[in-house]
């Protein structure tokens, strides 16, 4: 029998079902899901400024920012009001399995250009809650996944410092001299460069420096490694990043606290936790 | 209780993966054996988790969560998971209600989800103790497992089985020292007694319960031949004497379904494809993607004629590719998609005959199994069917008859070590009285005197 | 260097596994894609070892030991060991040249005493630094991986491969954005450009101690497309758009192969097929038994054509059923033990039909490696054979015609997500210039200003 | 095509080798093995006794002891110069690969019961070595392991003390209290079962008890686990276990010992500890 003859007698469903096509509900505007309408602001030019990072409209955000600028409308107001709203609204989406990675990077990209312009006016950096440091460990050329918690914790209102890829140890002893962060991610692909963070770990204490927690994860990590040193917490998903680091922020929680409440503080079933 | 007699397939060839003769239907819409294979995924609780009642069941779920989640991420049209339980589990019935239940929740959610078929298959642990005055048949242990089996049945299990111990004792005995006649005691007398009063008890249970009875394994007799028996290089077992302890292993196992299971017989019964060609009950069977648990010469040809491919076991931990309810699910999953898509092409046939070729030749252990001479020893046990002991022996001369006639042909090669226990055993097997009572007899004498956890009262003999 | 601009192989049905146009012989007997399919094992070094030379030469030898020693145990007729070294190694060209070493002659052993036929894939890793001012061709980093190389290849590897990273940053960008044009300019042009530079010298330095160069993988940028689009419920990189990514990776990694190397390309080249199609050299792959290391949609697809079956890459460690190195030595080899029956018994081609059905149309990745598929994507590029950048648009110009199809034939399903994503990514494909020149400056342009670690002077652009 | 026509196309040397059939060298009595002649006594009854022995021949064997008995032969000769040297060569064929378990097995059970008639006449137990004391671990039913080891020990020349299987920490408690062992040996199959070991230890320790080392080994036994607690050392082979329990005895060897000298003292390639 050919192989056209064999491909058109099988019933597909009967080896493998795609659920995700199956599963798809209808189309909704992103301005429609019932958790963004309760993130968006109603005010504008806030309401119009938040919409263009909703929908990753880099060109049209920068502009209506510059606009309202010109207007005198606050910086600090239209990045608080306005761009980190619509940040926000993205950041549900993509949690809740609406919106993809394009999606975040994307708005993430309009969100910080736009910010940059606030800043022009305003003279310097925005404010932000607090810094977090973050890193891929020395050896691993993977930085998909740091990237990730990078938008993650700008969006979540964190001023986030990248040091890039293959960072020695040494180079996150000067970061945190230098940014005083109040969380520290570190990512690893491999096994054999996941073996960084307890060497991170130690550089920090041999220069007496104490962090309150360092977030690791990445394909290779596993909980049981990284519960097997001080300091660390072993992360789960790039988006309970920004959470974490409330719980620091807020509830002064350190890495002792993260291993134990993690299912709390990220707030949904985490296996690896329970 | 119905012994048989007959084989229920009338021509080897009938045999296909996917498809018995008599489907075992799960809730709804999972049917077993009615035309397509599906996979089994099993994972052993981690360290530590026996501590516990608490982080037993949290286990528990994140097992079932797991498999399920990377069942639909990758499109399984359905899947059954099986739970073994360690002896803590069974040692204590609410742990197992509690396990089961969680897992049974969790399989549903999904179910309701998504839409995916899920099944739980619920293995207690046969904790019960062999040794002198233990009261095999009537202890606290054996309260304890009976319980267990209530509890997963009452609370939700979709499948229950177990692999029973009777007679192991006196199998190990005989397979260390390569003594067929302890064997075929061991497993064809003491093992088919132990079934019989065992599984009469387990299939009224599921009845209340409306759970299907599963199936047995010889997996506490002929598969110690089996792991002892190892690879080539291997030297504690000989590769025939484990061929022949396979073949009264089916005698055994076919106890179960006498008394009313229905299958999908237990994975790691690697006599599960004569026990099919004779009761036409759906198999579960386990070869190269149970390669996490342990290695077989026949990882290919088990595939052959089985309605539910699974992974043996594996440690509950993180791989590169995922947890392993994940990873082994992923692993059982394809290789029963590519049996789908030759069933589903009119090519079921012809994979079955690639899967059976590869492994044919290169081991005694496989050669018996090939799906054609695992139907002549099903012959044999029928022609013997009322008698446990005498169907056993059969089996074990067929196979060993075989074999035999493979190396005539010169398409099987023994090693001296295999050549040799083989005309041995036969020689010893052919020479055994022709009457179960005169050979229980002998060996009750014989073997309570040499092995010392072998009682024969916990057998009420 | 010769570009192809025609088809090696005339008729997809030519393809099949363990056959290829022109096969490439290690030592005297293992020919690799003259009739049989080899297993290929590849297990990363244990944590740990990393620490020093001796823990690592002693960790390369254990692996060593365990996949011949299980070979042996199974009856394997030949293998081949892949080790991907990690960064120390490649950073300390004396590890790669003691690491390599040992496992020669630990695979000479197995071969001396047993006959078992061995071969040993040595891969550095490409450690070269993408960022601005790196001296991406010519720095430090650079010299350590041509000198690992050379340790590899004077040291008796029989086969030697890298990854490389050429275009990354940009394909990277492009892959977590959608943007189609950074990852044609990623993997089509810079990517290719890295490819013509590194394969150069290092297909010279093998010609010098008669060792194969195998290939390469577009393992760092399609797969990383691959790796991001994950399962049916992931949401990270759309599965069209990651489809169109690996046929623009099949134009790349055929740059090897123009620059001499032999094959077997790298495992987990998925664009392999398409490679095989045009260039005839035999091709390893991965799949379903590569569950260890990751998940994908097309598991048995990938076996369809392939001539060398591995696991990807699983951690040194235990598990039940042995060490890593025994475990997934054994499911390769015994898949590949499958492939060879069918070749054997002439159903070669249904066998490789049924692996390719199992998983055509399950996702849009899939489908576009089927190998009739692949050969079309594979025509495609021969058509535009001499212009790097117009190859690898035409390449994905036809998987999304493909796609297209398929979803017109109602056999592919598409979600909102991919349909959208697949549209949007032809629109932009089809406006492109197609002067190679103009694509490149406007890229530059583009790129330099949004890419913190894109350096066009890193391509001496 | 028919399934026969199949089988008779296949070539299976291209599918699979049977390496055992293919290597295996010309027969040879196992008295004429080299290292079996430099083993076995010269002088009668001694190397009649050791020769039954050889040949796994139970009722020869206590048939020419009970005869050299009743010669006035001493008893501890026949065990030390017959029955032991014929043992000796047993383990030797089989860690060489010539002789299979039954035949150690069979040897074993021949010699223990000859000892046993030795013993008679001798009006005690025999003199051992030392004593070492074996059990499989709490809620583990598998055995064989643990049967090979004792078989090993006895042939080694030690009083090997059976637990049985399914042992609970306190009997092991008692049995080093009432036999002070010089070793201890556990198995187990599983992972659920192998925690035991660690809770031996404390128990052990709780009473105020020490034992040089407690050699853990069997199915789903990992090195790292057995080295993460104290006492103990992870045992590979079950033929192995003399040779620990001998450097123990004659070396005043210890758990730490025995870990980092292991390959020296089993004197083979163990991957496991290299
Ligand atoms: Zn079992
Ligand atoms: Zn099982
Ligand atoms: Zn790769």
């Amino acid at each position: 029998m050919s192989y056209e003859d064999l491909e058109n007698r099988i019933n597909q469903r009967n080896v493998f079902l795609r659920y995700n096509v199956e599963l798809e509900g209808p189309a909704i505007k992103p301005e429609e899901d019932e958790d963004v309408v309760d993130i968006l602001p109603n005010d504008e030019p806030f309401k119009s400024i938040a919409l263009t990072i909703l929908h990753e409209n880099r060109d049209d955000a920068i502009n209506i920012v510059k606009k309202s600028l010109d207007e005198g409308v606050s910086p600090i107001d239209i990045i608080n009001e306005g761009l980190m709203k619509g940040m926000d609204a993205v950041s549900v989406l993509y949690t809740k399995g609406i919106y993809f990675l394009p999606d975040l990077m994307l708005a993430g990209d309009a969100m910080m250009e736009s910010v940059k312009e606030c800043e022009a006016v305003l003279g310097h950096k925005s404010e932000t809650k607090a810094t977090v440091v973050s890193f891929v460990a020395e050896g691993d050329p993977h930085d998909i996944g740091k990237n990730l918690i990078l938008m993650f914790l700008r969006a979540g209102g964190y001023e986030a410092i990248d040091l890039g890829r293959d960072v020695p140890a040494a180079d996150i002893v000067e970061a945190v001299k230098e940014y005083n962060p109040i969380f520290i991610t570190g990512t690893a692909l491999m096994t054999t460069t996941m073996t960084a963070f307890p060497k991170v770990v130690e550089a920090l204490q041999k220069a007496g420096l104490e962090v309150p927690a360092i977030g690791c994860g990445g394909g290779a990590v596993r909980k049981d490694f990284v519960e097997s040193f001080p300091m660390s917490v072993y992360g789960v998903e790039a988006y309970h990043t920004p959470k974490l680091a409330d719980a620091i922020l807020k509830d002064k929680k350190d890495w002792k606290d993260l291993r134990k409440e993690y299912v709390d503080i990220v707030d949904e079933f985490v296996p690896e936790y329970s | 209780m119905k012994r048989f007699t007959q084989m229920e397939y009338k021509d080897p060839d009938e045999m296909l993966f996917g498809h018995a003769k008599f489907p075992v239907k799960i809730r709804e819409n999972m049917e077993i054996g009615d035309g397509y294979v599906i996979p089994e995924i099993n994972v052993a609780p981690g360290e530590g988790t026996e501590e516990s009642k608490e982080k037993m069941v949290s286990e528990s779920r994140n097992i079932a969560h797991s498999a399920s989640e990377r069942a639909v991420n990758i499109g399984l049209p359905a899947f059954i998971l099986e739970q073994e339980h360690i002896s803590q589990q069974t040692n204590n019935p609410d742990w197992t209600a509690e396990c089961t239940k969680v897992q049974i929740e969790m399989l549903e959610k999904y179910y309701d989800e998504y839409g995916i078929k899920t099944a739980l298959r619920a293995t207690p642990a046969d904790i019960r103790d062999e040794e002198k005055d233990s009261g095999f048949w009537d202890s606290d242990l054996f309260n304890k497992v009976i319980e267990s089996i209530e509890a997963c049945a009452s609370n939700g299990a979709s499948i229950v089985s177990i692999e029973t111990t009777g007679g192991k004792s006196v199998s190990d005995y005989g397979i260390a020292r390569g003594d067929p006649k302890a064997i075929l005691f061991g497993i064809g007398v003491l093992g088919s007694m132990d079934m019989e009063y065992m599984w009469n008890k387990i299939v009224l249970i599921c009845k209340k319960y409306d759970c299907i009875p599963g199936g047995d394994t010889d997996c506490s007799q002929a598969n110690t031949a089996m792991f002892l028996a190892g690879g080539l290089l291997d030297k504690d077992c000989s590769h025939t004497l484990a061929a022949l302890a396979r073949a009264m292993g089916a005698a055994r196992s076919l106890v179960a379904v006498e008394c009313g299971a229905m299958g999908p017989l237990k994975d790691c019964g690697y006599e599960n494809p004569i026990v099919k060609a004779i009761t036409g009950v759906p198999i579960s069977a386990e070869g190269k993607n149970a390669v996490c648990a342990h290695s077989d010469l026949m990882g290919n040809l088990m595939a052959a004629v089985t309605d539910v491919w699974s992974n043996e076991s594996v440690y509950h931990r993180e791989e590169m590719g995922g947890t392993t309810p994940e990873v082994w699910l992923q692993a059982t999953g394809y290789e029963a998609a590519l049996m789908n898509t030759a069933i589903e092409t009119d090519n079921g046939k012809i994979l079955r005959d690639l899967y059976t070729l590869t492994d044919k030749y290169r081991d005694p252990q496989a050669l018996v199994l090939a799906y054609d001479n695992a139907y002549r020893i099903g012959q044999a046990i029928v022609e013997y069917g009322d008698d446990p002991y005498l169907r056993a022996r059969a089996a074990a001369l067929e196979a060993g008859a075989i074999i035999n006639e493979a190396v005539d042909a010169k398409k099987m090669y023994l090693t001296r070590f295999e050549r040799d226990s083989l005309d041995s055993a036969l020689k010893t097997l052919e020479k055994l009285p022709t009457e179960s009572d005169k050979f229980i007899k002998d060996c009750i004498r014989r073997y309570s005197r040499k092995i010392a956890d072998f009682d024969p009262k916990n057998y009420e003999l």
